[in-house]
């Protein structure tokens, strides 16, 4: 691996400003020729606004772009395309009801040469995307349609289509929230490979322990400045993570391991055609319990069959012993269960309403004493957990949509907290997080379980789970194939349950 | 199969195949039409269809429907067309596939008819102008409703109506709105008109439904019996209204025989019988003089 | 100071439209401003404003009711039967409980069908005026008793009835649409229907209110509407439809849910009236109302436009002072 | 689980809707005599034509996400303008021209506002709708454009190699939409487009320009439809296309492309208008007066989707979602 030490990228003072933030202020970075460079920052630091004025998202209201050393005007997305410039961006940008090879080829599809019309020529395409996909090791049909794709697919469709064109610079903005270990080692290689071509990346992650695996240099962007480029051989991460909050965090995981109490969630023999097959489990008071496995393993299924947004074809569920006999999410929000979905923005938060009117959206009785508003209440119970989960936001009646993605998910977690569930169901509630808001999260959840509350926590990241948790169960195709205690852990073992391959027990 | 299926349905009923196409089945006026042409069909032993488009008066609609008969190899069209012009195409289609066609109230413009059962709107709309005028002693302003913008049946009742006032010099037309046919609306066009021009005289309107909404304004205004309010087609409340003294006159276009005598005529042209070339029904002013008549029918 | 006028602009565009073409017909026609004549648009405006109410509230869900004028016209035709027969109170409840039913049909087939609320109004659009037109055979029915005209036709203390049923009607609805549970998961709702559902708030359940909610509108407007002309038919209200869409979007609802509001769409009917009646006064011809109406609604949509850059111009250099302070 | 690997899934290409199509001629040829006969179903062509061009315009708009409200009024509008310019002496094809010319200009009034104004599309579609109207009023100061020669009704009413020209006219229509939408950059960015807008400005698409077009040719094509209708029937009507925007909007819903857009397209579009066209000549042939064929008509449409919905939600189950 030799990095040559030419200066490819150089960004001089970049500054922009949307209405009430400024969201960079005169920051400036250098990226070398081949080399992985880091960029670092807490939730709404900058760190996609900085990337989007480098591919032609947006437009930069102050600064300099030069690219090997000339300057360089970056007007539009075709400009950052024509100056090699690619990027996979941090939400998904691909079109459910288009195939796999019309996502690749959007706006840049292969052309037949026609005078009148621009005609695409599909052979071609097809062909590309496949031998693209080949190339990238994706065994996904170039046909198949991408609302059928899992999650993790969706994410290396993404990678295919940045790679889709000859690219000098590219801009991967947290590829891995949505992988899992396989895929995130296939794609380290062809990071690998891309450096071994000379091409430059940058690279965006809350996953501290993939710098170290991955990066060359690390840039840490706070409150839209720059704060100051690292080798990260020369770094460790606590001071990484003193440089991107300001402050040391002395221990990211906070549990408190209390006394169980009794059981307050049992579920039986749960089955949903096919997708989760004969699930039973329980968690009781004062637990935190895990739930890990690869995406698409059925977590999430048996999280919204438990709060009843699925209607399963078999099993029963049960609160403090009691059966419930009807499944919907108003019975689930009356029997006092929450969820904090795993999509915030689709199925977590009314994004075009405040944050004051998400917060108590599943306790309206509380601020609407006899059916009718007060808005005194509803102002000051939310200033109270805006106040209480250090949620960054000027105002209450501010929009939740400019919220950043960490403070978006603080408000979910408000509007379940504002319920007082006895049981609080968290899917993936740290996917896209920085750790100062990590740390802040876990720190909740533990307090939870303090006062008694009874967890269940499905997450992808092995070392939170590990970190957090009582008691884990290990789903594969559906299925709960492994239970470990805390006392028990052992993380080859539960990836190893987690890929199907863990020998028969439990 | 379907060409044996027709043979045995000619050989087995020997009624003659008509069927009648209105301009819309919404209106009283063309529900009489129906209702005289089923009679007069149950007394000749014609097989009646009676069909009108579904948005109300429209041309294409009704060329379809005049396509879809000759489809259906029917023996005679009654029709009644939306527009003058407009019903031309379907009109030819009918002659080349030899299909006698019987127009009723509203003329055809070109292609070949057997007979007119004549009713013209312009002559109808006139007729009430001049009742009208008699009766506001040849003198006075007058508002006209007209009915929807761009219909066919509501420019020739305007423009009668409008020629005929023109010959009274004394006569001033202040205002001239749509009421779109609708009683609600009329109700409305004649309060906001009385605003602007409260010292009025009489008010035409195109027909009886948006009669009835300038005498419901009328009374509300307080001003009933101060201004003549005349319609068209007689229909029951409009002559009710009359009785009453709330409304001025209003026009018997004779839908019921309208219907009636366009079966007959397609009866007498099936069967070899010689027609007119047009029928003249003749239409009634209904007024105080003769309401009584009316209200006992 | 000056940002918060071109805040307080933008938020009352609409309003500040309908105080223009107040003082424009004033201005142009001494008929314009007389006690009179505001009674009659505000009397006027009664009928279109509640049925609007309920298209704003289809809409703010995220829908629309394609079926207003047809149950409205079924509702009280069939109701029309029952009153001539001398019976109020049970034609009063039965036309009710028809434009109830048929808008319970509507959001059922939204929420437990599935369909599009576009499709499933637009067929009950077809059915009920197909249903009317069959009830009536075509015939009228007409001369209701004088209590029962009341509610359409009278007067109280020199002032329309109408105008007092408006008004109740929307304090009625502003409060609840502003002020309740209910009111909050309807716009919830219309924003984001999973995430409401998923905040354990019956969205079906609010779905199926609001067009049944709607169909009582439908059926309230109907019986009004016979009240006022004394008689009733299977035509009745096919404009109803296509105005209540104006009216709403004049008030300024917009189609993506979640925003807007039955006092916008009060204003939105208010100017619609506003424009006829200006019209009919100043003797415009007919052929130019559709237009008129038109390029208000297009003139609100610049107003509204030139307002919000204004606004962010000035935020943005008040931010920016702040910031460096 | 579908199959990701291998599956080139083009047979679900095929509207589900089709089956409505065959059970709704199935039914009326066995139930009326006239029906199934050859000179019926080109009859039927020809009575759909016009809705199914009319139907397009509104299809591209959906495909966008947007819709264009103002199709019916743009009917009139073209239609009256063409019959004026023959009537004032202009030769037939460049009356013709200038009427989809027409078309064009009124599509990119709304194109404008839309893309590049940002405003709202049924605001602006649904304002220009009673504009566009009015002005077709104006012009012809409501009375309607009479009857023409020969070389014009040829259009709507002649025929060429025993077809009518009517049908020829929406099949030439109909390929070349097919081409456009499916085979060419610009179809393809209406559909993404449609699908989201943001995703398609991030992938360099001028997503501005796209809906400007778009609304163009929805123009032009309602300008056409309207041209033809007139011929058709002719004379121009200044209320003539009114309407036809909630029968196209049926239409397009029928025929699979949903309101929220980037996924539908035109030949189901073409299933839906010609659903509509056969029911409507259906009850016709079998005499239904105007009150029960409203009620029918209404059942069957939502019937025909909710089978549509129903089915689409048993694929859904099979495969597991
Ligand atoms: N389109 C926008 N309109 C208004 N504000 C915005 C917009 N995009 C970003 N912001 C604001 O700019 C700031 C920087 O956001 P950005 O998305 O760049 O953060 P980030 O570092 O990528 O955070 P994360 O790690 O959560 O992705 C935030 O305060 C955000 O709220
Ligand atoms: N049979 C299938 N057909 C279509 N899509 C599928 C299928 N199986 C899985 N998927 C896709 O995989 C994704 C993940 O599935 P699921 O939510 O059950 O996994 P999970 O275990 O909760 O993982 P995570 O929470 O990490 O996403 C879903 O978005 C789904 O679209
Ligand atoms: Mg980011
Ligand atoms: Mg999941």
């Amino acid at each position: 691996m030799s990095i040559k030490n030419d200066v490819i990228l150089r960004l001089e003072n970049i500054t922009k400003e949307f209405p009430g933030v400024l969201a960079l202020d005169r920051v400036s970075l250098e990226v070398k020729q081949g080399e992985v460079h880091v960029l670092l920052g807490e939730n709404g630091a900058g760190k996609s606004t900085l990337m989007k004025i480098l591919c032609g998202v947006y437009k930069k209201d102050g600064g300099k772009i030069f690219i090997d050393n000339k300057e360089v005007t970056i007007n539009g997305v075709k400009d950052a395309e024509k100056l090699g410039i690619g990027i996979i961006h941090q939400e998904f940008n691909l079109l459910p009801f288009r195939d796999i090879a019309q996502n690749i080829y959007l706006g840049k599809e292969p052309r037949k040469n026609l005078k009148l019309v621009d005609v695409i020529d599909r052979s071609v395409m097809y062909k590309k995307c496949r031998e693209l996909l080949d190339s990238l090791e994706i065994n996904i049909n170039e046909y198949a349609l991408v609302k059928d794709l899992g999650v993790a697919q969706k994410q290396m469709v993404e990678i295919a289509k940045a790679l889709s064109s000859e690219v000098k610079i590219l801009i991967m903005d947290e590829p891995t929230a949505t992988l899992t270990k396989n895929e995130i080692d296939k794609l380290f290689n062809i990071i690998l490979q891309l450096k071994a071509k000379g091409v430059s990346i940058i690279y965006i992650s809350h996953r501290l322990e993939e710098i170290k695996i991955i990066g060359d240099r690390v840039t840490v962007l706070r409150d839209g400045k720059y704060i100051g480029t690292v080798e990260v051989c020369d770094t460790s991460t606590d001071e990484l993570v003193k440089m991107m909050v300001g402050r040391k965090i002395e221990n990211l995981y906070t549990r408190t391991y209390n006394k169980i109490g009794k059981e307050a969630l049992r579920v039986e023999g749960l089955t949903l055609n096919k997708r989760i097959r004969d699930v039973s489990f329980k968690i009781h008071e004062g637990e935190i319990v895990g739930f890990y496995g690869l995406v698409g393993a059925g977590r999430t299924e048996v999280a919204k069959t438990v709060f009843g947004e699925y209607k399963p074809d078999k099993g029963s569920i049960y609160v403090f012993g009691r059966k419930l006999s009807k499944l919907t999410p108003t019975e689930a929000v009356k029997n006092k269960i929450g969820l904090l979905p795993e999509d915030r923005k689709e199925e977590g938060l009314n994004i075009k309403m405040s944050v004051k009117q998400n917060i108590v959206q599943a306790s309206l009785k509380k601020v609407f004493p006899s059916g009718i508003l007060k808005e005194e209440l509803e102002l000051e119970i939310s200033k109270k957990y805006i106040k209480e989960l250090n949620i960054a936001t000027p105002d209450a009646h501010k929009i939740v949509k400019n919220l950043s993605g960490g403070n978006q998910q603080k408000v979910v977690l408000a509007k379940w907290l504002l319920t007082e569930s006895d049981i609080i169901i968290f899917d993936e509630p740290t996917r896209g997080i920085d750790v100062g808001a990590k740390a802040e999260i876990y720190e909740i959840m533990d307090e939870l379980a303090k006062k008694g509350r009874a967890i269940m926590m499905i997450s992808s990241d092995i070392k939170e789970i590990m970190g957090l948790t009582d008691r884990i169960y290990v789903m594969y195709q559906g299925k709960i194939v492994a239970e470990f205690d805390h006392q028990n852990y052992n993380q080859e073992k539960i990836i190893s349950f987690a890929i199907g391959k863990g020998e028969k027990h439990g | 199969g379907s060409k044996s299926q027709q043979a045995n349905d000619a050989s087995k009923s020997e009624k003659k195949k008509v069927v009648m196409i209105l301009k819309n089945l919404v209106n009283p006026t063309w529900q009489a039409v129906k209702k005289g042409g089923e009679d007069a069909a149950a007394k000749l032993g014609v097989e009646l269809t009676v069909l009108a488009p579904l948005k109300a008066d429209n041309n294409e609609e009704q060329i379809r429907q005049v396509e879809d008969s000759i489809t259906k190899k029917v023996d005679a069209i009654i029709l009644v067309p939306a527009d003058t012009k407009g019903i031309i195409p379907a009109v030819e289609k009918a002659n080349a596939a030899g299909i006698p066609i019987i127009n009723v109230n509203t003329k055809v413009g070109g292609g070949k008819t057997e007979t007119f059962v004549a009713v013209e709107n312009y002559d109808a709309a006139s007729k009430v102008a001049e009742a009208l005028a008699k009766k506001m002693g040849e003198k006075g302003k007058v508002i006209i409703l007209e009915g929807k913008a761009g219909a066919q049946s509501a420019i020739d009742l305007k423009n009668g109506a409008v020629d005929t006032f023109k010959k009274y010099p004394n006569i001033n037309v202040v205002a001239s709105q749509t009421a779109n046919w609708n009683r609600a609306e009329a109700m409305q066009v004649t309060q906001n008109l009385l605003q602007a021009h409260p010292d009025i005289n009489a008010i035409f309107a195109s027909n009886d439904e948006m009669a009835m909404g300038a005498v419901e304004a009328v009374n509300q205004a307080g001003l009933t019996g101060k201004i003549m309010i005349a319609g068209l087609d007689a229909n029951k409340d409009a002559i009710q209204a009359i009785k009453e003294g709330k409304m001025t006159l209003t026009c018997d276009k004779k839908s019921y025989d309208q219907g009636y005598q366009g079966v007959e005529a397609a009866f007498k042209i099936l069967n070899n019988e010689p027609v007119d070339e047009r029928i003249v029904v003749e239409t009634t002013i209904v007024d105080e003089n003769n309401v009584d008549q009316y209200l006992q029918q | 100071m000056a940002s918060n006028n071109i805040k307080l602009l933008i938020k009352y565009a609409r309003f500040f439209i309908l105080i223009l073409l107040f003082s424009g017909f004033s201005l142009l026609s001494p008929h314009f401003l007389t006690f009179q004549n505001q009674m009659n648009i505000l009397a006027q405006a009664a009928l279109l404003s509640m049925v609007s109410y309920g298209m704003t509230l289809a809409i703010v869900t995220g829908g629309i009711d394609l079926s207003m004028g047809s149950v409205l016209a079924l509702s009280s035709c069939i109701a029309a039967s029952f009153l001539k027969s001398g019976n109020i109170i049970g034609g009063i409840l039965i036309g009710l409980i028809i434009g109830f039913l048929c808008g319970s049909i509507n959001g059922l087939s939204i929420t437990k069908i599935g369909l599009s609320p576009f499709i499933a109004t637009y067929g009950m659009d077809w059915v009920a005026r197909g249903l009317a037109y069959v009830y009536m055979g075509g015939t009228q029915i007409y001369g209701f008793s004088a209590v029962f005209r009341f509610l359409g036709s009278g007067q109280f203390l020199g002032v329309p009835a109408l105008i007092y049923e408006m008004a109740i009607m929307t304090i009625v609805l502003v409060f609840v649409t502003y002020k309740t549970i209910y009111g909050r998961n309807i716009y919830a709702t219309g924003s984001n229907k999973t995430a409401t559902r998923l905040s354990g708030v019956n969205t079906d359940k609010i779905i199926i209110s609001i067009y049944s909610i709607n169909g009582l509108l439908s059926a309230i407007v109907g019986l009004l509407y016979i009240s006022r002309l004394n008689a009733a038919e299977a035509v009745i209200g096919t404009d109803f439809t296509l105005n209540s869409i104006a009216a709403t979007l004049i008030g300024g609802t917009p189609f993506s849910g979640g925003e807007g509001g039955v006092a916008q769409t009060f204003i939105g009917a208010v100017i619609m009236t506003l424009l006829t009646n200006g019209m009919n006064i100043l003797g415009i011809s007919s052929y130019w109302q559709n237009a008129v109406v038109g390029f208000v609604i297009l003139f609100s949509l610049f107003i509204e436009k030139t307002g919000k850059v204004l606004s962010e111009k000035r935020f943005e250099s008040v931010s920016k002072t702040s910031i460096n302070a | 689980m579908v199959n990701l690997i291998n599956s080139k899934n083009k047979f679900k290409k095929v509207p589900g809707i089709l089956f409505g199509l065959l059970a709704v001629v199935c039914i009326f040829s066995i139930t009326t005599p006239y029906f199934f006969t050859l000179n019926n179903f080109i009859n039927i062509l020809e009575q759909a034509s016009i809705l199914v061009i009319a139907s397009f315009a509104m299809t591209l708009t959906i495909l966008l996400g947007k819709i264009d409200m103002s199709i019916g009024s743009i009917m009139s509008l073209t239609g009256v303008v063409t019959g004026l310019m023959i009537h004032n002496g202009m030769p037939v094809w460049i009356s013709v021209f200038l009427g989809v010319v027409a078309g064009a200009l009124l599509g990119m009034f709304n194109g404008y506002l839309i893309s590049y104004q940002g405003f709202d599309f049924w605001i602006v579609t649904f304002s220009s709708m009673g504009i566009i109207q009015s002005l077709a009023l104006v012009i012809t100061n409501g009375a309607t454009v009479p009857g023409f020669g020969n070389d014009f009704r040829f259009l709507g009413d002649g025929s060429l190699f025993g077809l009518p020209v009517i049908v020829l006219i929406a099949s030439g229509i109909t390929i070349l939409l097919v081409f456009l939408t499916l085979r060419t950059t610009f179809g393809s960015n209406v559909y993404s487009v449609g699908g989201s807008e943001q995703i398609s400005k991030y992938a360099g698409i001028n997503t501005e320009a796209i809906v400007f077009k778009t609304y163009i040719l929805s123009g032009i094509l309602a300008g056409i439809a309207g041209i033809v209708l007139a011929s058709k029937v002719n004379s121009a009507s200044p209320i003539a296309g009114s309407g036809y925007e909630f029968d196209a909007i049926a239409a397009t819903l029928i025929g699979g492309t949903p309101f929220e857009g980037g996924r539908g397209g035109i030949v189901g579009t073409l299933i839906g208008a010609l659903i509509i066209a056969i029911l409507m000549n259906g009850l016709n042939l079998y005499g239904f007066t105007p009150p029960i064929q409203f009620t029918l008509i209404g059942f069957i449409i939502v019937l025909i989707i909710i089978i549509d919905v129903l089915n689409e939600k048993y694929k859904a189950k099979k495969w597991g979602k």
